[in-house]
């Protein structure tokens, strides 16, 4: 097992991943209230819709990615900047995409629940679980060619109830397929807490039902991820399959932008912001010593990346209205 | 309190709320089941204040599993109870659909009538607000295409009380489809016309029936949902230009009220459909072919106003490009009113 | 927890229903053959669709339905009859709908796949694990009311591999359902066998993931499912909630009429057949001192049974053509 | 070779599996997978052969998870792949639909053409041998209606291989759906028109064009799998009574193709569409709109024969009165003729 503690590079990458992902959403918060104040309507501003933001999650995403190379498959769910982040998606593209311009990574058709970045294979979507077939799918075409790759699926603890869950898992394991399902558990599915929708304490335990390892991760810890991580990604790398990681972490948010989160027990928000995983690990860090100096230098870079992006897509332009009659097929045939 | 009664005005959520609470309180085995319907009252606050009046065994929050909880409604339906059950968006029918059309909508048939299912599957529909490809559908006609189950769409807030309670009364499964666009939250924004009065008191509307909501003699526009409402907004500037169109509400999509569209096409001669679900194998071509098939003689081509058969895109720069609206409704009826009567 | 051994009514009726059940079957046989010979035609003949035989899974149907009261709920599969012998559904009623009467369970509508019987709470379906929702929906109707009925779905193993599966479980154990769910494991979805689709060992072992007991049963014996049914099912009355039970049986026939079998090894099917459940549970009960007396008087009235319900299907009429338009909806509603 | 390759005839079955051995031959990137289609070689025949050709990696029996391995199926075909997978019966839709019309169709649009879903979905459909209400269904309407995906029917066996080569090399979801009434399988019984002579060679047949059959003058009969050859009994009825009909097969529900229908009716001004799907927002529904919204004139009112908006029954005597037949298409015929020049 990797010792993280000494693996300094890949630390302070996770460490400016995980900022780059806050600074990400710390942008999108105030451009989305853009026009929907005094009276919030979501389909107002520059980013109308739904905005899940994964202030909190940082950690399951870098310690996950950390591992992985741009050929390795990733889905995501509709709540997918911080993973799409760490999986290196174009941050630039990605804004783009998130404020509907020509210049986004679909031209402005998908949105933020509907990112795709074939250079780094990343996808989302914003159905529960639907992500989990297409990385079983990515792994064994992987796995069919003969080549060592991966892929991860990412979910959140409420998905784990949803049919294709436990069709996927079986699947993936009587084909051995080379993929890793993580579970973000932030406790909550929307309003519905974990404890009242799942007949299990921890989902890792359900990786027994398809014969396939089961790891659970406490306390959001970056470095306990990519311990985890490295493992089943490593195993899956020699063929030998697919695991289950559950991932304990905290949503900072709500669960879109205008959620009133009244289904919050009193303090709970104080209490998990108290233990921002982003501080938490910078002292850490610190702690182990790795200088400030670098740690301030990954901040600034992740700062000035999402400054370009955020300015590059508000420069960008509207696609041209007839651009949405376009790509609903894919011209050609393989002849 | 009949003083305010007649003039209090309700939102399409709030009135929902209501009926199912109404509802509940009459008959015991009316229960409400569906994701974040108790503690937060829906996403779409059609379940607000019933778990805090009917507690946790009435009202209950589901895990993420549509296909698991539709399928249990449909047997505590089996077993007497009344189950209202929300789909979140109607989008997410891929992941349950067997349970509905297969299960639910066949079971009396199956059974030769000896075991009912009298359930309602509340599901929230449309766009309009940037949010995208697989939450901003309608798919009315994916559920009226299919055998055994009855699907209305209210309009208005009246609509949808007595809609409701003629829902969870009938005996078969009701497809009750509530439009975002006219839901009546803040945060969704929300065309004026469908917050109207409506009576506390219990009423009715017949499933089944078209809504004739203003007569007319030169042209017959028929909507649903968001789309009546952009055909009021056209016929009402048709009126200033001395154009009298009839506007029908379809209000039930199966079983479809034919009559009452040919009896007015037959008057006017003149047939737009407007609907915002994908145009083919949709709700106005049905419209068009009901009322072609009839004979009734025209006095211009039938016209739709559909959406394109294509994936909802985010960018509003692209959806409110080709959402249906009253200026293409207008197009269509100019288009329509330049035939002569010949 | 009860002693089958000597619990000696409920074994000759158990013994009665597993016999009626393969009369049943054997009197299906060549009426479905009827006009389907010399060229096998499913459309044919007095039994056109297809026939799914339950021949050598008797002993899950009257080990469990034992237990059960005619309010007990019971949701069934494709291959339903020995299920719906043991439940009590009208044998005169079930076979006339077999053979598409106006006398039918539901005047013909339906067929052997779509049985139902609100007297003794009987359906089943042909979508696989389809009942499994509606079994839980029963018994939460029950446990509602405040009665202690329950409610049993059966499926096949081949349904353990369906998302279905999965949800319904789970809301079971959430919300402590009193359901039993119990799998024929005859080893078999149509061809493919299921160490070929299936990630466990034993389905039982699935029952951790939703915190509910998983009990497996060998070798196909009615005294042990007798048992270990009796304790889920008073577990259940008792309000402690649902169960798993995972049977090993055995299908001494095809998947359906017609079908070839090539898939089958070598000499299985006679090696099955030499452990038909039938006379061996026959012969285990001569020696615990059961007269042959009784037992040939069961088995009388077996065959009796099955020989009136097909004489009354055969003597029905056929529905008039116009039935096929009632029913859809049911009439009149709740004022 | 040649010459008994001219005349040699296939079933539906034999001309699919071929279609696929010979493309599994040709591209590597080819595989099948589904219920039962490697060592039984498919319920209805139509992967015979396969796995002893191709072997278990290519040809894959999966677990009964029809979500699980569609959506498996669209990352490998993300991934470069070109996965052909089976859904037994169309009737399971509702198990699946996600990863099919939320999933696969949609995934061209949302990447904006960067990540491309070149799959085929194979599914049996259709009745008449008694199999009742969930295995005996059409549901053409019901993929024609959700963009995204291609939808095909053959109604031979030359059209099955051409449309099957086509579909695997087409760049995007296509559904393939084969009629049980035509596909060959000695169990099922068969339309004799459907076994037709086969070339070896590799041929495709554009999808998204009608077929036009027979050309004629006084009538169009519009039909598609079952019903085309219904509607080739009917014209053949006809022609002995020097009534010329001209019939078309759809071969294509999405995208339709209107540009055929409208011009034939054009010509023959009277319209008679047939299919085995359910009839509200249904195929013949949608085909009499196209025409009559594209201001065909008509002789006589257009008709459709459908079936009922009833769930399949299962006694003979119950499903063979409701389903389509020529009886029902030439009654329909003789109604339209009735009609004059006016
Ligand atoms: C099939 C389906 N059902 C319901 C929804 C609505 N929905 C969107 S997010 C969500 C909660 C998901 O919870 P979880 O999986 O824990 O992810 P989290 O939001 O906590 O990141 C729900 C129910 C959906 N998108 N898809
Ligand atoms: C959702 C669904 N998928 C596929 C089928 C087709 N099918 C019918 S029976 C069967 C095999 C079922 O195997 P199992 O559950 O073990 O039951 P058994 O036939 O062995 O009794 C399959 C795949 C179906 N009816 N429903
Ligand atoms: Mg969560
Ligand atoms: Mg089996």
């Amino acid at each position: 097992m990797t010792d993280a503690s000494t693996n300094r590079p890949h630390r302070i990458l996770m460490y400016e991943n995980m900022v780059k992902s806050r600074c990400f959403e710390d942008a999108i918060k105030p451009a989305y209230l853009e026009g929907k104040q005094p009276l919030f309507n979501m389909a107002k501003g520059p980013i109308p819709g739904e905005m899940h933001l994964s202030d909190g999650q940082e950690p399951c995403a870098v310690g996950v990615c950390a591992h992985l190379r741009p050929e390795d498959a990733v889905t995501a769910t509709h709540r997918p900047h911080h993973i799409a982040i760490a999986k290196g998606v174009d941050l630039n593209a990605m804004a783009a995409e998130i404020f509907g311009k020509k210049t986004g990574l679909s031209g402005g058709r998908g949105g933020h629940m509907h990112l795709f970045d074939p250079a780094v294979n990343f996808a989302c979507s914003g159905i529960i679980a639907q992500g989990m077939g297409p990385a079983v799918g990515a792994a064994m075409a992987a796995k069919l060619r003969g080549d060592d790759s991966v892929a991860v699926a990412f979910i959140g603890e409420g998905a784990a109830n949803q049919g294709a869950f436990h069709e996927t898992l079986n699947l993936a394991a009587v084909w051995n397929a080379p993929v890793i399902f993580v579970i973000e558990d932030n406790s909550y599915g929307i309003s519905v807490s974990k404890a009242d929708c799942t007949a299990v304490a921890h989902n890792a335990d359900r990786a027994a039902a398809y014969g396939m390892p089961g790891i659970h991760v406490e306390n959001n810890d970056p470095d306990a991820i990519y311990d985890a991580a490295g493992e089943a990604i490593a195993r899956a790398r020699r063929g030998e399959g697919p695991s289950l990681i559950e991932i304990e972490t905290t949503r900072l948010e709500g669960h879109f932008m205008g959620d009133a989160e009244a289904y919050r027990p009193e303090g709970e928000v104080e209490r998990l912001r108290a233990a921002d995983p982003i501080p938490v690990y910078r002292a850490r860090l610190e702690a182990d010593g790795i200088s400030r100096a670098d740690l301030d230098a990954a901040e600034t870079d992740a700062r000035e990346a999402v400054g370009q992006a955020f300015a590059f897509a508000r420069e960008s332009e509207l696609p041209p209205p007839d651009d949405a009659f376009a790509t609903v097929f894919t011209e050609g045939s393989r002849r | 309190m009949t003083a305010q009664t007649a003039t209090r005005k309700l939102t399409i959520a709030k009135a929902m709320a209501e009926a199912l609470s109404q509802e509940m309180a009459r008959d015991p085995d009316v229960l409400v089941m569906g994701e974040d319907i108790a503690k937060l009252g829906g996403v779409f606050g059609n379940t607000a204040g019933l778990l805090d009046a009917f507690g946790p065994e009435r009202v209950r929050d589901t895990p993420i599993s549509e296909t698991g909880f539709i399928g249990t409604a449909v047997g505590m339906a089996a077993a007497g109870m009344r189950p209202v059950v929300e789909l979140m968006f109607v989008d997410f029918f891929g992941v349950c659909m067997d349970a509905i059309y297969n299960l639910a909508a066949k079971q009396s048939y199956f059974s030769g009538g000896s075991v009912t299912c009298p359930m309602v599957l509340m599901t929230s529909v449309g766009g309009g607000y940037g949010d995208a490809g697989q939450h901003s559908q309608c798919l009315y006609a994916t559920f009226g295409h299919l055998p055994g189950m009855k699907v209305v769409i209210p309009s208005t807030a009246y609509d949808a009380k007595g809609l409701m309670l003629s829902a969870i009364r009938d005996e078969n499964p009701v497809i009750f489809m509530y439009h975002k666009a006219l839901q009546g939250m803040g945060w969704l924004g929300t065309e004026p016309g469908a917050i109207t009065p409506v009576p506390e008191k219990d009423y009715e509307i017949p499933i089944g029936e078209a809504h004739i909501v203003c007569e007319g003699s030169d042209i017959t526009l028929v909507g649903l949902g968001a789309t009546l409402h952009h055909c009021l907004a056209a016929a009402k500037s048709y009126a200033e230009k001395g154009v009298s169109a009839e506007v029908i509400d379809l209000r039930t999509i199966a079983p479809l009220d034919r009559q009452t569209l040919i009896a007015s096409v037959r008057k006017t001669g003149r047939l737009v459909a407007a609907d915002d679900d994908y145009l083919s194998y949709g709700v106005s071509g049905e419209v068009i072919a009901s009322v072609c098939e009839a004979g009734v003689p025209m006095r211009a081509p039938p016209e739709r106003i559909s959406f394109p058969d294509i994936p909802i895109p985010f960018s509003p720069a692209l959806e409110h490009f080709v959402l249906p609206n009253s200026d293409k409704i207008t197009a269509a009826v100019d288009r329509a009113l330049e035939h002569g009567d010949d």
